[in-house]
């Protein structure tokens, strides 16, 4: 049992510290999705940390990658939460799907523009009719003679406003039942027949966007891996997606108690005991936090259920929940009244029993998958 | 023990309801935080809200009211906050009560009670309660009120309104003294302070039954109708348990509003207040709990601008927030009940 | 709007005051279900309240009852918690049963024996492989040429132990579906065929029985209405199970509430500001639920879903458990080293929320019958 | 970073959870109070105990120990939780580490590895921690236990167990003296026992995680056999959503476990101490969450005495005040964190 850095991960940790300490300043400001000035800040950020090899470290380096484990991933994520810089890319379930089912030709055309920042990306999964049940989702790609023709409708696809290819998951088997129908394709997003709704959050967030295609011509050649694979592709960027990133979240959320923390020591947040036990009490659910993403990470690769995304995701609402609930009442009627960033970060913490599978549905994945209860 | 609404009141809360529902027809939340429409209502509406008593419901005859009891206002109030009621009816109504027990001059009331003085309530800056001067004040429920007394009987002018959670109503800074309109107000005797602060938290109270109840009921529609898994969402166990126990909640914070209400009118003074501190701490807890349930029960669309669930959760954060959340009146309680010698 | 008692109901609470302050001291001591005197002790009280005209008053006067309202009931149960007395017997669901359904013969026979507590009664629903899903009942009735032969074993039977007679569901129509198949039989618990074994609760409580029947032949006399009409008489029962008693329940946590706060006002529960505050929040929770109950009480006969006993089972359940852990945590470590009642009280009320219907299926009653939502 | 178990703590893991069923399963909790087991084992699994080293386990070499590591120690206790084991080795346990942090000589000790000498350690009234001498104090986990000793070295006889809710640990009352086995003992430096303190904590999170996780897999078994309305209850989305929580609740105490005990050994001792408040905190919470939670699960049977599901909610309640529940601890992380200055 060892909760410490290895001399190796120490090395890259200190060499990622020193190279945010001198660069961190120039890319951080501005950084955000509100605005036209806000991405393009965002890209020269992305940009920046590709250049100095800090995206998709754990790719394999032939794909541009370092070939490093998980951890490092993790590392990086753990690092710029620390350092109050903004998130790295969130490109490497992306990549590992492209790098792991596309063809050569194709590997060969996207990934040097995904790692190294150059393109940005979106991912088209979710429907108006396909939420939780991503497996009747509809939009539908037919196959003609050298490609496929998209038609159907995408929702919540994060940075779709600004994104130069989407990777897609869609029917192209209309014969196969559910998820044995479905396909991943690369589609570029200024192709004709698409169009991009932003949608407007509750918190005033801008990231998300609805996508429309309208008889848009897919080429065969960005087909990723087979027909009829897409599914498989899907489940395998799952187990991407979190793991590290979760790091970098919990991070976050530690840098959200730890203002709170400060805020009531120096007295700027008036804290009775009720509410500064209150506080510890998010504190030790959000340490506990801290000590399960980083098991949850390094036991990734065992039978063991405390590895599962789903647990972690879970644990993770459940505190973050708390947590923005005792620091909304420690600013008190500042959290209604004044500037709205405290009430929005609030409400965006309501969104994590939603967005990436409902709390429910991951209870229900929980059950069955991991303790064996019946289906229904 | 007769508990319930009687005929009149259920008569009463359909009519306000009816007009609550068609003045947040005409109010539009944009497409955006940065495209609200103001809060403030149309002289045309203004004119309907006037027509219809609201602003003189609670006011004594003799001050140009109607003398309604508590829960007459109880049962608008609860419809304003079903139907998200941007127009600052509850402002007008506190800010009325306060200067009712501040002795404030018939004509003044009269004015208000007529809709020609649009005043908001000035609350301390941490909205706890009455403000004890306009320093620091903040105008609460102010949209289109041109006016906010001190406890003094200094006339204010108000400030533009400040960015608030609650997208339906706006508070404001008093600003400039307006000394022509300045009045004669007293300090309150204790019993008519309690009396007023019970009226208040009441208020709070009805508001966020209406506003819970909404949002549940939306809820409820929502799961009914959209199907994920080829069956509606509302028909899986996991939906059915929180709707359930929201449900509960909303039975008895209506429960704890009728009590209140009736003991505003009915018990001694600090009794009332009492049940009122007790019945907003209840009410600010499961009413918030509610609009957060409902906002899960609409899945992603539930976060969306366009949707109605971050207004109603909105507007809880704010009643909870407004004359003290569960936590300040649970302390209050436990310096009454735990007190040695209490 | 008025919470307050008409002058009829304060006239009728003044007597029962009156009449307990001159007779609770003699009948009091000792009620309980944990040896023979306790029992003896506990049909000394019945009876002594019975004579008193204090049992069943919501039954007609025909029956033995004085034809007032549920209201008379609630007064009653509310009273005795408030005089620390013992409750009354549990048995108006019965007598309304009887009193609605059975013949006069029967009624005859068993009335003024129920009513006047000088015999003892159980009710025989739940079975092992009935709990909550009572429909699915399978002890059976057969018809013979006068009467029945049952077979089959009940459990959570209360009282079985000591009662002089049982109303028992049972299946007489094994042709029909779940249940349309049940019949309510007035079985006498001395019949030969008859065995009764304790059950031991958790927190040493020995008021429930599992009793077993073979071959107990029944007179067709002792039907209760008429063969396949035993779940609505069920149903019936059921809204008259709760609503008073649900006032003397209230009345007994406000008990509980009240010890815990002079408690802590007088010194003896030594309490910081954290655990006052929790116990202000749940007199709040109490508070709110004593209001809430005397509202349903009389809003029952209303369409008004705040009728529903579910809405009041669930919401009780929610405060007594959250009573009992700040309890328990304001008696710290005597919760778990010393005199047993404290842990044992705690104990019972977290089986609050499985007995009577557990938690999850009263939600569904409420979410279906009540909001209708939809059926899975 | 190597979070885990090593195939040497699976090992032991293993055995240990063995020997724990075994003597688990020679213990009767009767058929209900009046009628429980002693919790003093028989000499003959007493010696099973002492054959296995756990008296010994964590004393260092020069004191007859096996100088285990805190994570191995934990990984046993998890296994004596996850059994109900009734015989007294977390008590051994705690009471020869405070021994040795407090100096006793190398025989006093040796005896204990050897399981000649049987201690228990004295807790004060509350349960809080250590009794600072014999008066007041209470032998925790004492059952069999033929001395307690207190800081001042006195030995003491035990009384008859007081009556607990736990029915698988003893606690009993120091008697008289002993005073031809009193030893030598020393105030232990803050740091000696700020470890201390951090050992004993994480030994009741073990117990904890034992508890809660056999209480889980028993509710998840009955909840996949037992059928209502023609199908398993565990096939009901409201069990699902219960036992999934606290499958959440049981892996994140797991988690909490794991870095606690590598604290131990492996942190300066204030921040072991206070990784170890931490885990407390949080097992106390989720131990007897996920506790109720399988009374739930197993619906009316639970609440019998003769369901298992009691016996793991008295002990997680046990351990849960033992040495400080969540609100004590949390109420010193409070200080640490918030104080001015901090």
């Amino acid at each position: 049992m060892d909760f410490s850095d290895s001399p190796d991960v120490a090395e890259f940790r200190a060499g990622l510290r020193a190279w945010l300490g001198e660069h961190l300043a120039t890319y951080a400001d501005g950084v955000g999705y509100d605005s036209a000035e806000g991405v393009a800040a965002t890209h020269r950020w992305h940009r920046a940390l590709a250049a100095a090899g800090y995206v998709t470290v754990s790719l394999d380096p032939e794909y541009g990658g370092r070939g490093l484990s998980d951890l490092y991933e993790a590392v990086v994520n753990e690092e710029l939460a620390a350092a109050g810089a903004p998130p790295p890319p969130p490109i490497g379930h992306i990549a590992h799907a492209v790098a792991d089912f596309a063809s050569a030709d194709l590997k060969a055309r996207v990934l040097p523009g995904l790692l190294g920042c150059t393109e940005s990306w979106c991912q088209g999964f979710s429907e108006p009719g396909a939420g939780s049940d991503l497996a009747a989702l509809s939009t539908t790609a037919t196959a003609t003679d050298d490609g496929f023709v998209v038609n159907g409708q995408k929702i919540w696809t994060s940075w779709a406003m600004w994104a130069d290819r989407c990777l897609l998951l869609c029917r192209t088997e209309p014969d196969q039942a559910r998820h044995r129908g479905l396909s991943m394709l690369v589609v570029d997003m200024d192709t004709p027949g698409i169009t991009r709704r932003e949608i407007t959050l509750a918190n005033g967030s801008r990231e998300f966007a609805e996508v429309f295609f309208d008889d848009v011509p897919v080429p065969a050649a960005n087909l990723v891996g087979e027909r009829g694979q897409g599914w498989r592709i899907a489940q395998h960027m799952l187990t991407y997606e979190r793991g590290p990133a979760d790091m970098g979240w919990t991070g976050r959320l530690g840098n959200v108690l730890a203002a709170a923390q400060e805020g009531v020591r120096s007295g700027r947040l008036p804290a009775d005991d009720v509410l500064r036990r209150r506080l510890a009490a998010v504190a030790v659910d959000a340490q506990v936090l801290s000590w399960h993403v980083a098991r949850s990470l390094v036991d990734r690769s065992s039978a063991d259920p405390g590895s599962s995304g789903s647990i972690d995701k879970l644990l993770t609402t459940r505190v973050e929940q708390e947590l923005y609930a005792v620091v909304g009442d420690l600013n008190g009627a500042a959290q209604v009244v004044g500037e709205q960033r405290p009430f929005n970060e609030y409400l965006w913490a309501r969104a994590q029993s939603i967005y990436g599978g409902t709390q429910q549905i991951q209870r229900q994945i929980v059950a069955q998958r991991l303790l064996g209860l019946p289906r229904g | 023990m007769q508990i319930g609404l009687d005929p009149e009141q259920r008569a009463l809360g359909k009519a306000s309801g009816a007009l609550a529902a068609d003045l947040a027809s005409g109010w539009d939340r944009g497409r955006g935080p940065s495209d609200v429409a103001s809060a403030a209502p149309s002289d045309a509406d203004w004119a309907r809200i006037v027509e219809a008593g609201w602003p003189a419901l609670r006011l004594r005859e003799e001050n140009g009211g109607l003398g309604a009891a508590a829960v007459d206002v109880a049962v608008l109030v609860e419809q304003l906050g079903r139907h998200s009621v941007a127009a600052p009816v509850i402002g007008t109504l506190v800010a009325a009560e306060q200067l009712q027990a501040l002795g404030a001059p018939a004509e003044t009331l009269e004015a208000i009670a007529a809709g020609e003085l649009r005043v908001a309530p000035l609350l301390d800056a941490g909205l706890l309660g009455f403000a004890p001067s306009a320093e620091g004040a903040l105008a609460w429920d102010s949209a289109g009120a041109t006016l906010a007394y001190a406890p003094d009987g200094s006339a204010h002018a108000l400030g533009e309104p400040l960015p608030t959670a609650d997208v339906t109503r706006s508070v404001r800074r008093p600003g400039a003294r307006v000394t022509d309109r300045d009045t004669a107000l007293r300090p309150p005797a204790g019993d008519d302070r309690d009396r007023l602060h019970a009226f208040v938290l009441t208020l709070l109270v009805a508001d966020l039954l209406g506003t819970m109840s909404a949002a549940l009921d939306a809820a409820v529609e929502h799961a009914t109708t959209r199907t994920q898994f080829g069956r509606p969402i509302g028909s899986f166990q996991a939906v059915q348990q929180i709707a359930a126990e929201d449900l509960v909640s909303v039975e008895a914070t209506r429960s704890a509003l009728y009590f209140s209400a009736w003991a505003v009118d009915a018990l001694p003074p600090a009794e009332a207040l009492r049940a009122a501190r007790t019945a907003k701490a209840f009410a600010s807890r499961s009413g918030v709990a509610v609009c957060q349930d409902a906002v899960q029960l609409f899945g992603g669309i539930g976060m969306t601008w366009e949707s109605p669930a971050h207004v109603w959760l909105r507007r809880a954060q704010t009643d909870r927030t407004s004359f003290g959340d569960e936590h300040a009146h649970q302390a209050v309680l436990a310096d009454l009940d735990l007190a040695p010698g209490a």
